[in-house]
């Protein structure tokens, strides 16, 4: 756990808040008060990750920065719920470019407080996966090796949400997507394919690199706080279910993020100069099959029998991740 | 102060003048002298409050021109050919947005086959993007476009392209005049963006607009690229004021008094085309010329005004439509519609292929002896093309 | 209107001395236009750089076909391309080289003795600078075969362009340039 | 600033969006049943009362508590705290110490000396109540809250009933149970001690309104075992009663008590401090058959108490006696084996369970008795009006526990009787179960043991074993507690709202939705630790 652990029983480190914690012991989204810097009236699918992640971040940021923030956004499906017009759901400043360059656009804003002398603002870019690992990652790769001074969110539901659930560089194996083969011997996404992004932006040797989910709010936030104690390029990669794409129930959209991390296919952790340094242990560890039954994305590998083969497969990945990411208590 | 010096570090220099607050670009022959220069003058300490960022590639050297403008900075970046197509997503949404970045385009042919040298069918693929696109005939106008192009764009809320040819201007050495920054600042006022990124008063640019609006967005954008034109005059005026000399404006217009075939082209050939026309006068020819400035916005009233009375007009093009011919042409063909002139187009120079004078000359004698077809490449290998399209006819 | 082309291999600073005499030129007050031969050349390979002179403001921007003057920095090109062409009748010719007009085996049509200087530039160039570079030597002996441009234009120019050490052995060695064609100019009168 | 048409919008301006009509169900907060409300036989509202010592607000707990209950520090150390055997928070990691916040409640108010308030206005009613056991102390102490002028009568001189005479001080301490009976006596209910009722009929000639009897079950079973000349047979109920009274039972150095209940054990522990050198149980049956609390029994053999299972005792002699050994048939049933042992004993005591002594209900046959225990209806009365019955003389587990449930069931009919108005049965919840919890959000916090004396010192005196919670650990104790289908404001729900659809209204205040925004994703539902949440088809 990268957060400090609440010494308080009940629900101390876990839950939103508490009314018996103090006001610092409290997550961000327990302030009645909190910036919802995405705000009410948004178009997201009922149960949305994205938009989740988005307000659990932003509003961290704007905490960490005493609301001193730009955000910059890819195209995608964040975009288009949060800015129709005439409505937009932003309560920071924002601006909307395109689908492959929100990291250079971060990068010119930041460039603009510098050459302004304003140090106080910060500057923050987000995207999809699609828009991460895949057409923006040119612009990524650039900003992370000039090391600017932005954080650069990346909102990973693991495939293009907004065209229709088309699969990306950041779709899993095996996962089921309108351009993965949904039909015949091996459905779903190939394996030994697909691009993990916070390796390679650990490559980049940048100041932070974290991941984090939205079923761990107080890491998710200590972590944006943290990235905002750096200068510099940082990266955080954010697990956000998508109940659409995933043919999930949209109630279940935070706890499919938790079994994605208490399997070990979702390592939680975070990097510093591009080394590791602490990893979330799992609490109450899983078989990938809880995780991966709640999807419909998965459902070729229960029906009509257990593909034991496949996820058997699944399993050494995400035992492979625990042994790598140390993910277990000793 | 008058120089003698390349044409790119005349417009480093003019660029610098106008302070910019963030430059950014990626390296494109033949445009590398002009960020060199500029990259030079922000390490010197010579312009500072400058933030000089190295991109990876022109997409993103426009996206961060992009993200800067939108936060307030008067923002520069240069290209050519491949660059800005490999930009021109963001190109669009530059204009779309409506952020003054001005850029230098330091034209080139686009490959394939691949080609280094200059013509203009970099910047006309250009044409509809939504930004203005200013043509320079030397390397003094060049480098005083730059300077005009900021007070236009910032003033219009419209990015501007400055296109001077590539090698021809980037890489030739002359005498240019070029302001200090204390005069520009007294052209040009700091920047005062419309909308700006702003925590204090924050916004979100950058909507998603759907059928409803649209329309709209679109229509107010070409009003204010309409409204465009009496700016680039009146800023072209208020230059020639400050510092003497008329640079830019919409066209110029050369001997085309009560001349029955007048030139019109764009870019540094209009110099040759000067010399030209004047032997022919000698000669005994009635012939005049029109340099034109500005493309986009097209300036219809000027153009047909300028051509008033002449019975055949020649549209000398750097850059032809495959399949249609000539671009500038079917804008200038509009412009005159009805004045019965005669309108010829001479595609020339593609690829960097040199314009001679003796070329140009046999050339316009001809057409103004009716001797030539309505579309002209100069200069062309007929035989060459001939034996290929025999070949190639063989083929289909 | 006074056109001079300058022939050199990629390396020894042909676009440099088209751009010293330009400034020399202007120097004088007088317009010039210096440009190179657009191409992607490397090191070692042939390569051109023009400059035009005129009283007047240069607008023509085609290259320069007819050259009233030639600088030929490497003799060792007259054996691989045409560097003649186009030269006017009466042109000046200026060769670096050891050699002489004959060893060189010129057609003595071309070599007017009185428009021809023909002299060690690069070895010139060691003895003040310490480096093979004879571009700017060359001018020092085109003001001198010429008279186009002073010496002082030329090495104001030198001193302009090049920091001054660099700057220093240049004007040296493009002063004994100046003098040692004097003398030849002299030795043919 | 001036914004361009349509490109550029101002922030938050989605308000205008409500996409509440995107909503098929949304969801509702609920109060629902906690499995230690429903498991306590006294009917406490344990999570509500926990949920107020959680933050420390003892005071407003212990009154909670006692609203049900007049008896936390004595339930604290005597009951055998059904709640924590279901309580959810078992199948996470331990049970939440009920039981020891309770008595931390109980003894803190002691402490602060807190009084209960008389009634507000007195009903002019007076009810007699027979039997100063806790059932009877605990309808006395509800009715008297009610208003009612309330009379007990007890036959021996110190109430308490089987809480003074059946359980020993070193598990009760008397100063706690004198302070807790004296605080409701301070609430103006009168005490008539050693005052035998001999029939109940009376007390209503008396001019009572009604009775409640709660004699409990005071008379030794008994059964025949051939005895010699001097040989010492006790029972084991007048053995601890005498001890009560000041009296030091000869029991000898050698002790066998006969019996696999409480009582049993409770005398052989005794018997241990009183000096016996052995103490030995005999019991006819095997050790998971034995009604004793496992943890009184657990106790008893940590005290060098020894157990012979499956015995029965065939004859005492004066210094001896012989058992037999059993063996269970195929039905499970002991038979005699014929084997025999003879134990060194001084004294045999029995503790073969008790049996209602039915003397007071006079010769009037209006009172039915069936199969040994006094016959009530749903209301706990009587088959004759206006007499009421409970505790031990009634059917039930006869532990203090229910019978204060008891006391407090009666005093309910009984005001409900005397107004002639019938009360509503509530219709039975079924409690949250630990499933629909979501215990991902609970910190892992194993339950807090309370210290206990080491069995070789506790041998020497009858100070009690177990020890109280320290405040710190007793809080530790009570926010374990998860809450089970009440909201405790953990800020789940406001914060993993996609939406922004839920309004936090403030500390105790809770929460609400706004239909404007919610679409009826139902995270917070999922997301609610305590199963406080419902979706409601809004169709």
């Amino acid at each position: 756990m990268s957060v400090t652990q609440i010494k308080f029983y009940q629900v101390g480190s876990f839950a939103v808040g508490n009314r018996l914690l103090r006001d610092d012991e409290r997550s961000v989204q327990s302030d009645p008060d909190r910036t919802n810097a995405l705000t009410s009236g948004h178009r997201a699918c009922q149960g949305c990750g994205e938009a989740l992640g988005a307000r659990y971040a932003l509003d961290a940021a704007m905490r960490a920065t005493g609301d001193q923030l730009i955000a910059v956004n890819a195209t995608g499906c964040l975009e288009v719920f949060s800015t129709p017009y005439p409505e937009s759901s932003w309560r920071v400043a924002w601006l909307h470019s395109l689908f492959g360059n929100a990291p250079a656009v971060a990068t010119g804003v930041a460039a603009a407080l510098r050459a302004k002398g304003n140090h106080t603002t910060r500057v923050v870019a987000q995207g999809g996966d699609g828009a991460t690992v895949d057409i923006g990652l040119g612009a990524l790769s650039g900003m992370f090796e000039r090391n600017d001074d932005v954080l650069y969110i990346c909102y990973d539901n693991e495939a293009y949400m907004n065209t229709g659930v088309q699969r990306s560089g950041a779709t899993p194996p095996a996962a089921r997507t309108a351009t993965t083969q949904s039909v015949g011997d091996h459905p779903g996404n190939l394996f030994g394919q697909g691009k993990y992004l916070p390796k390679i932006a650990m490559a980049h040797e940048i100041p932070y690199v974290a991941t984090a989910t939205i079923a761990d709010l107080r890491d998710l936030e200590a972590k944006v706080e943290r990235a905002m104690t750096y200068h510099g390029a940082r990266y955080l990669h954010i697990l956000v279910p998508c109940p659409l794409g995933w043919g999930s129930a949209s109630c279940d959209t935070i706890k499919i993020a938790r079994l994605a991390t208490q399997s070990g296919l979702f390592p939680v952790f975070e990097a510093v100069n591009g080394e590791m340094i602490t990893s979330s242990k799992i609490r109450k560890k899983v078989a990938v099959d809880e995780y991966l039954k709640l999807q419909s994305r998965y459902a070729h590998l229960f029906s009509p029998q257990r593909n034991n083969e496949v996820i058997d497969h699944l399993q050494r990945i995400a035992d492979r991740n625990i042994a790598r990411y140390e993910l277990m208590e000793e | 102060m008058l120089r003698q010096v390349e044409g790119s570090k005349a417009v480093a220099d003019a660029v610098a003048a106008c302070k910019p607050e963030v430059i950014c670009a990626y390296p494109i022959s033949p445009q590398t002298h002009i960020v060199e220069g500029l990259s030079k003058l922000v390490k010197d300490g010579t312009l500072q409050h400058c933030e000089f960022i190295n991109v990876e590639s022109e997409f993103a050297a426009m996206s961060v021109a992009i993200g800067a403008s939108a936060t307030g900075a008067r923002t520069y970046t240069a290209t050519a050919s491949q660059g800005l197509l490999f930009m021109a997503e963001a190109i669009y949404n530059a204009s779309g947005l409506g952020l003054p970045i001005v850029m230098t385009v330091a034209n080139r042919a686009i490959g394939g086959p691949i080609n280094i040298w200059n013509d203009h069918s970099d910047s006309m693929s250009q044409r509809d993007c939504g930004w203005l696109q200013l043509y320079a005939e030397n390397n003094q106008e060049a480098a005083d476009l730059h300077i005009q192009a900021y007070r236009i764009a910032e003033e219009m809320s419209i990015p501007v392209m400055v296109c001077m040819d590539g090698f021809i201007l980037t890489h030739a050495y002359e005498q240019v005049d070029i302001p200090t920054t204390e005069e520009v600042s007294e052209f040009l006022p700091p920047f005062k963006p419309r909308q700006v990124l702003d925590p204090m008063d924050p916004v979100s640019i950058g909507a998603m607009v759907g059928p409803e609006s649209f329309t709209e967005v679109k229509y107010l954008a070409h009003q204010r690229m309409i409204d465009s034109i009496a700016k680039i005059e009146e800023v072209a005026d208020d230059f020639e004021k400050q510092f003497g000399r008329k640079t830019g404006g919409l066209l110029r217009s050369y001997r085309t008094e009560g001349a029955e075939t007048i030139v019109l082209a764009l870019g540094s050939v209009i110099g040759t085309l000067k010399d030209v026309v004047d032997e022919l006068d000698l000669d005994g020819y009635s012939i005049g010329l029109v340099g034109l400035t500005s493309f986009r916005p097209f300036p219809f009233e000027a153009v047909r005004t300028a051509l008033l009375g002449a019975k055949r007009v020649i549209i000398l093009e750097k850059a032809f439509s495959t399949g249609t011919g000539g671009i500038v042409t079917q804008d200038v063909a509009r412009a005159i519609e009805g004045l019965g002139l005669e309108d010829l187009t001479l595609i020339a120079g593609l690829g960097g292929r040199p314009i001679t004078i003796a070329s140009l000359r046999s050339y316009l004698v001809e057409a103004m002896d009716d001797q030539v077809e309505r579309l002209t490449f100069l200069d062309l290998e007929t035989e060459t093309v001939t034996r290929e399209l025999v070949k190639e006819r063989a083929l289909q | 209107m006074f056109q001079v082309r300058i022939h050199g291999r990629g390396g020894q600073g042909v676009v440099t001395a088209a751009e010293l005499l330009a400034v020399a030129v202007f120097d004088e007050r007088r317009h010039a236009q210096a440009f190179p031969s657009f191409g992607s050349e490397r090191t070692g390979a042939p390569v051109v750089a023009y400059c035009r002179i005129s009283d007047h403001e240069i607008r023509a921007r085609e290259p320069i076909m007819e050259p009233d003057a030639l600088i030929i920095q490497d003799s060792s090109l007259i054996k691989q391309i045409d560097v003649f062409s186009g030269l006017k009748t009466g042109g000046f010719v200026i060769i670096n080289s050891n050699e002489s007009a004959e060893d060189l085996q010129l057609a003595t049509k071309i070599l007017v003795p009185h428009t021809t200087a023909i002299l060690p530039a690069t070895e010139l160039a060691m003895i003040h600078l310490g480096r093979p570079v004879p571009n700017a030597v060359l001018l020092g002996a085109f003001s001198a075969l010429t008279g186009l441009v002073s010496l002082q234009a030329v090495t104001n120019a030198i001193a302009e362009k090049f920091k001054p050490k660099i700057a220093a052995g240049n004007v040296a060695a493009a002063t004994a340039a100046y003098e040692y064609v004097m003398n030849q100019v002299a030795a043919h009168a | 600033m001036d914004k361009p048409y349509a490109i550029t919008l101002s922030v938050g301006s989605s308000l205008a969006n409500h996409t509440g009509s995107w909503r098929v169900e949304h969801p509702e907060y609920v109060d629902r049943m906690p499995p230690c409300n429903k498991a306590c036989p006294a009917g406490e509202n344990v999570q509500n009362w926990l949920y107020m010592a959680e933050d420390g607000s003892y005071e407003q707990a212990w009154r909670a508590l006692i609203k049900e209950n007049p008896f936390p520090a004595i339930m604290g150390r005597v009951c055998y705290h059904p709640c924590q055997t279901v309580c959810n928070r078992g199948f996470l990691d331990e049970a939440v110490g009920i039981n020891s916040v309770e008595r931390f409640l109980g003894d803190h108010a002691l402490e602060k000396g807190w009084k209960i308030d008389p009634p507000a206005e007195e009903t002019g009613l007076a009810i007699l109540v027979i039997g100063a056991g806790p059932a009877g102390l605990s309808a006395a102490y509800h009715l008297r809250r009610m208003g009612h002028q309330v009379v007990i009568r007890d036959a021996t001189h110190s109430p308490g009933g089987m809480m003074r005479y059946g359980i020993p001080k070193y598990r009760l301490p008397r100063e706690i149970l004198d302070a807790e009976i004296n605080r409701i006596r301070e609430m103006g209910i009168i005490f008539q001690l050693d005052t035998r009722v001999d029939d109940v009929h009376d007390a209503l000639e008396e001019g009572f309104d009604a009775v409640f009897m709660s004699i409990g079950a005071q008379l030794s079973k008994r059964t025949f075992i051939p005895a010699g000349e001097s040989s010492r047979i006790l029972e084991a109920i007048k053995v601890l009663r005498d001890f009560e009274d000041g009296e030091r039972p000869l029991l000898g150095r050698k002790v066998v008590v006969y019996g696999g209940g409480n009582t049993a054990m409770d005398v052989a522990r005794t018997a241990k401090r009183l000096g016996a050198e052995d103490a030995i149980i005999v019991y006819r049956r095997t050790r998971d058959k034995a009604p004793a609390n496992d943890a009184e029994m657990e106790e008893a053999l940590e005290e060098g108490i020894l157990i012979k299972w499956l015995s029965t005792v065939k004859y005492v002699g004066e210094d001896n006696l012989m058992i037999e050994k059993m063996a269970l048939d195929e039905t499970g049933f002991p038979q005699p084996t014929g084997e025999f042992e003879t134990l060194e004993a001084d004294s045999l005591i029995l503790a073969l369970g008790q049996e209602v002594d039915f003397s007071l209900l006079g010769n009037d046959v209006d009172l039915d008795v069936v199969s040994g225990l006094m016959d009530v209806d749903g209301t706990m009365m009587t088959s004759h009006p206006g007499i009421f019955a409970g505790g031990d003389m009634v059917d039930g587990d006869r532990t203090v526990t229910t019978s204060i449930g008891h006391g407090k069931k009666a005093a309910k009919y009984i005001d409900a009787w005397l107004n002639d108005t019938k009360l509503e049965s509530k219709k039975e919840k079924t409690p949250v179960s630990f499933e629909e919890l979501n215990t991902w959000y609970y910190t892992d916090a194993p339950h807090a043991v309370r210290e206990r004396l080491d069995a070789t010192r506790r041998v020497n005196d009858f100070s009690e074993i177990v020890q109280g919670l320290d405040e710190s650990t007793a809080l530790y104790e009570a926010r374990r507690c998860m809450s089970c289908g009440n909201c405790f404001e953990c800020d789940n729900c406001f914060g993993v709202c996609p939406d922004n659809a839920i309004k936090k209204l403030g500390p105790g205040l809770g929460f609400e939705i706004d239909m404007d925004y919610c679409k009826g994703c139902g995270i917070c539902v999922t997301e609610c630790p305590a199963s406080a949440m419902v979706m409601v088809s809004d169709l």
